[in-house]
């Protein structure tokens, strides 16, 4: 029992579940119960994430920046984001007078609660998953298309011009944007022939498809690196926000906790596109595997957790996706809209005809 | 250009000019009405040139108000000061010259607000440091404010 | 009451109250919102049927893409801060009428159809059956309801691009 | 709601007024244009100034000839030290006297470590503007240094008042000769840095090739001066025209391009900066021994006349025009102060493009707001 203990979420779960059972009989009062505990969890785990991704992308901005980053609020300044969130908690949480309050005060809500939902279908280790619902990519993209709305809600609801050219940027952006996504995920799913998370994971048992797919599935993995970083609002493409345009757009209004909420859906966001990409892409929690090659080495790969394998590719893709904010400058409105509908997506359209072809050839490992 | 081919050709267009040649620039002194007559000639006139005016000001004499016009040539490499005196110093009035040197419309709406001299055919003749409500022309030597703390 | 049934007439409510207060509401833009919960909760409604894949694309297509057109074009529209005027009494009647035909015609239906209780169905709702019906042509399949709907939206597609550029840029260089 | 979100609606005739500053982020000051929108893009801008404003010009009619000099150092607090040397070399003008051969060099060596510092900042800030938050923090790197050698120096970072007429304040700092090599080594290194990050960006490039675009006939019928003018090809740096301090002494092109758009203004000044460093390094060995100041009276008396000295900045031209009476104060001063100019001419050409482009055409022709107040 211990090993699995040390080893696998999975593990862990099955041992809650049994110490469980041993109080509880009814199966109903077993559900509720998991469920609540599932849910605080998930919510306890969200935050920490947030904690940690607030102090890495100061800390990656920082090493960009040749400077030092927080380094005075606990040790190394891991508290400094901590600090912040109490600061903003008890900051007054300003409603302008002249606002539709009622849709003022919602819209935070909602795209902290999209975020939130589209976490559910991701492995997060060898059988430790949420909810492995079988069409888990069509449903994370469904979700996270809710939180659109909730940032044209709130740019229009402050009733501040720079809010709403801020909101308008954001609904061309997130709309358009999410044909290329919707796209590159087709891709992986033509290849693995399911739409369930658990399924692509298990479907690179023998390599990841980054290297199974040939050129097409780089091609889509770039186009959805790209894509995803601005349907997440980050930089280059954060004209949502543009600060030095819009003076921070469609949260222009918002103070203290409303405020933070925006920021928590930002990095819930980020953390969920680099896991679904880690996920279609590398593997998820597949450990690395070489096809033909020595068996030892395999087994080496399959002794370091399930886990840590997914947690390793989705941070780096948060670092690259970090990475692209302090680097690039930001693009212009129309050079946003040209980039989706003049590049990425008739490139993505070819390179999915050219995916089912390798698909129903069978060309691909 | 040399100075004397300037004051021969400027002489010409307006005989009534007088001359200064003890400052650094060629100085012509015109009365307030024979200005924008000049002016446009100094532009147009391809011997002239004049297609940079670097400096526009005014300065208060007291009795009258001096408008100070800065010109150079970028293509011949010449300079010249008008100086276009207003004698009514209550009620200044000159013609405006941003149709000839579109940099005159901020200047002059600097000199408006700061000397309360009035361009006729000005297209946005407004306060351009101060608000509409501020009463005087600070710039002015007879402006004075209650408010001022005297050092 | 199981949850089953308890979570049923909480989606249910979610529904209905949200449908009848975007009806009633006087703002458009809150209007939109609560068509928005609406539709949510028929989304899930069909999560609730197990019928995962067609929830998810109601969220896509009505949550994800009708709703923010239509914020969009109230975005575009004036005063969509302020109360909308009410309607004046013969719309609202004819409104009304319209209405209690359509709930009709639908309860018609609806005591039409004899619901025999199952508990295997008859496809399973996975997304490899629903793409073979969707392009089969025998007596179960939808590929001519599904090429006209999809020729009816590229006209719709056309329309609004149509409708887009009605005059030309020439906002450049024109100084 | 209550009739204010009506406002914000985009109205009938597509009139929507974006008011931009006078608190916002890229306006880098108290600047407050009112935009005219029609979606993003921009049909016409109105600036509207004057927050700032201090009334410097006022203030110097009540200065003694050695005070009012120090008053510009608020101006364009960039170039604190150019501003100063504008006015010092207005009253040797007057007084008919010159510098010292050692206070001339100093001069030009601290107004070309102005210049560095001052393109070094509005090279972080360009960025900043575009989105690019790194290349801030890289200029301020060299900035600091620089800032470092004018505290030794001349004891403060930002305005030096350094200046008297008639030479410099006090001599230089032993260090002085050292650290301003070492610096200028530390920038050469840093040049491919720059363009790596920002020049050779293919987004920075869309971004400002083709904004903004000025031609040669706007930018002198507007007055417009300094790397803004001679990226649209406008020959005017004072520096060549009418040499003041060391510069006829050392050699240096002036940078021109045709380009007119925002990338041929970065360019130009990207070009600047080494030319800046190439003049410094011309001078920095050969400071000639000798007296740091020319002896003056205690009280300055202009003889009466009128007086004016055109200095290059980093921005542009700056004209002093003094008018004496013959008393202890000037009787009138105007700074015809470069930024005043290169203001008016965005209205011009920001009109057809974008808010983003806005803020690239803002950014590049670098305008310190308190210069334009005065």
């Amino acid at each position: 029992m211990n090993t699995i203990f040390l080893y696998s979420l999975a593990g862990l779960a099955t041992l809650i579940h049994n110490w469980l059972g041993k109080f509880i009989s009814s199966e109903l009062g077993l559900h509720i119960l998991e469920l609540a505990i599932i849910g605080l969890s998930l919510i306890v785990f969200l935050v920490l994430l947030c904690f940690f991704l607030g102090y890495m992308e100061r800390r990656v901005a920082a090493f960009m920046e040749i400077r030092l980053g927080p380094n005075r609020v606990g040790p190394q300044g891991t508290l400094q984001i901590v600090a912040d969130t109490v600061k903003l908690l008890f900051k007054e949480g300003l409603t302008p007078n002249s606002s539709d309050k009622f849709l003022f005060n919602l819209a935070p809500f909602i795209m902290v609660i999209a975020s939130m939902m589209a976490i559910a279908p991701i492995a997060f280790a060898k059988d430790f998953q949420i909810y492995d619902i079988n069409i888990g990519v069509l449903y994370v993209s469904a979700i996270s298309s809710i939180s659109v709305l909730g940032i044209l809600m709130a740019g229009w609801s402050s009733n501040n011009k720079y809010s709403l050219l801020g909101a308008m940027r954001s609904g061309a952006q997130i709309v358009s944007y999410e044909l290329s996504v919707g796209l590159s995920l087709i891709s992986i799913v033509i290849l693995s022939g399911s739409l369930s998370l658990g399924d692509i994971v298990l479907s690179q048992q023998n390599g990841w498809w980054l290297f199974k797919g040939h050129i097409p599935i780089l091609i889509s993995f770039v186009i959805f690196i790209i894509a995803s970083t601005a349907e997440i609002n980050r930089a280059p493409f954060d004209l949502a926000e543009a600060d030095q345009e819009l003076t921070g757009g469609f949260n222009t209004e918002y103070s203290g906790m409303k405020f933070a909420m925006f920021l928590l859906s930002e990095y819930i966001n980020l953390f969920i596109v680099s896991a679904i990409a880690a996920t279609l892409f590398l593997g998820g929690w597949m450990p690395f595997h070489i096809g033909g090659g020595p068996s030892s080495f395999n087994h080496i790969m399959d002794l370091i957790p399930s886990s840590i394998w997914f947690l390793g590719k989705t941070f780096t893709i948060i670092f690259i996706i970090m990475w692209f904010r302090w680097t690039f400058p930001r693009l212009r409105v129309d050079q946003l809209l040209n980039l989706e509908w003049k590049y990425l997506l008739p490139i993505s359209m070819v390179n999915i005809i050219i995916v089912t072809l390798i698909a129903i050839m069978g060309w691909h490992f | 250009m040399t100075n004397e081919e300037l004051i021969n050709k400027i002489s010409s267009i307006l005989p009534e000019s007088t001359f200064d040649e003890s400052g650094e620039f060629l100085e012509v002194n015109i009365p307030s009405s024979d200005l924008l007559t000049l002016l446009n000639e100094l532009r147009i006139n391809k011997s002239l040139d004049f297609d940079y005016l670097f400096c526009l000001t005014c300065v208060d004499w007291k009795e009258y108000l001096v408008m100070v016009y800065h010109l150079l040539s970028k293509e011949l490499k010449h300079t010249i000061v008008i100086k276009a005196t207003i004698l009514d110093s209550m009620n200044p009035e000159i013609e405006t010259i941003c149709n000839i040197w579109r940099t005159a419309e901020f200047h002059e709406r600097e000199v408006y607000d700061l000397f309360g001299v009035k361009f006729i055919n000005h297209p946005d003749l407004r306060r351009l440091f101060l608000e509409e409500s501020w009463i005087g022309y600070p710039l002015r030597k007879n402006y004075t404010d209650e408010n001022m703390i005297e050092l | 009451m199981s949850a089953s049934v308890i979570i049923f007439y909480i989606l249910s409510a979610i529904v209905l109250g949200s449908g009848i207060l975007a009806v009633t509401n006087s703002k458009i833009f809150r209007a939109a919102v609560f068509l928005l919960f609406s539709l949510m909760g028929v989304a899930g409604l069909y999560f609730y049927l197990n019928n995962n894949f067609i929830a998810a694309v109601q969220m896509v297509v009505y949550v994800g893409g009708i709703v923010v057109l239509i914020i969009f074009s109230i975005f575009l529209t004036q005063a969509s801060g302020s109360d909308m005027a009410k309607p004046n009494m013969g719309r609202a009647f004819f409104s009304a009428l319209s209405v209690i035909i359509g709930l009709m015609f639908t309860l018609l239906f609806i005591g039409e159809q004899k619901f025999i209780s199952t508990t295997n169905p008859s496809i399973e709702p996975e997304v490899k059956n629903i793409g073979r019906q969707m392009l089969s042509t025998t007596e179960h399949g939808f590929v001519l309801p599904f090429e006209l709907v999809s020729m009816l939206l590229l006209a719709a597609m056309i329309g609004c691009i149509v409708i887009a550029i009605k005059r030309p840029i020439t906002h450049l260089k024109e100084n | 709601m209550r009739g204010l979100i009506e406002e914000n609606i985009i109205t009938e005739d597509g009139e929507f007024i974006l008011n931009i500053g006078p608190q916002h982020p890229s306006t880098h000051g108290v600047l407050h244009l009112k935009v005219w929108l029609d979606g993003e893009t921009i049909k016409k801008i109105e600036p509207h100034i004057g927050y700032i404003h201090r009334s410097i010009e006022k203030m110097s009619e009540r200065l003694s000839y050695r005070n009012f000099i120090f008053a510009t150092s608020r101006m364009d607090y960039l170039a604190a030290h150019i501003n100063n040397e504008a006015c010092a070399l207005t009253i040797e003008k007057a007084l008919q006297i010159e510098a010292t051969p050692r206070a001339k060099f100093v001069r030009t060596i601290l107004s070309e470590l102005t210049r560095l510092a001052s393109h070094q900042l509005w090279w972080g800030c360009t960025g900043l503007d575009l989105g690019a938050v790194t290349p801030f923090f890289y200029a301020f790197r060299e900035r600091e240094a620089i800032m470092a050698i004018m505290e030794e120096t001349c004891g403060a970072r930002l305005t030096q008042n350094f200046m008297v007429p008639g030479g410099i304040m006090t001599d230089i700092h032993p260090n002085f000769q050292q650290r301003t090599k070492d610096i200028l080594e530390q920038i050469k290194g840093k040049y491919k840095e720059y363009d790596d990050i920002m020049s050779g960006n293919v987004i920075f490039e869309n971004r400002t090739k083709g904004v903004g675009y000025l031609s040669k006939e706007d930018a002198i019928s507007f007055g417009v001066t300094g790397p803004t003018a001679r990226a649209s090809g406008v020959s005017c740096d004072i520096r060549k025209w009418n040499p003041y301090s060391a510069y006829d002494q050392v050699e240096f092109d002036e940078i021109l391009s045709n380009g007119g758009d925002c990338y041929a203004r970065y360019q130009v000044r990207m070009k600047e900066m080494r030319q800046s460093v190439s003049i410094i390094e011309q001078l920095i060995d050969n400071i000639p021994e000798g007296d740091f100041q020319e002896k003056t009276k205690m009280v300055i008396k202009l003889p009466k006349g009128e007086y004016y000295q055109r200095v290059e900045t980093p921005r542009g031209e700056l004209g002093v025009y003094l008018v004496s009476d013959g008393s202890a104060n000037p009787y009138r001063i105007k700074y015809r102060s470069p930024n005043f100019s290169n203001l008016s001419v965005l209205p011009a050409i920001a009109k057809g493009y974008k808010i983003g482009d806005l803020v690239a055409i803002m950014a590049t022709i670098d305008l310190v707001i308190p210069d334009i107040d005065r």
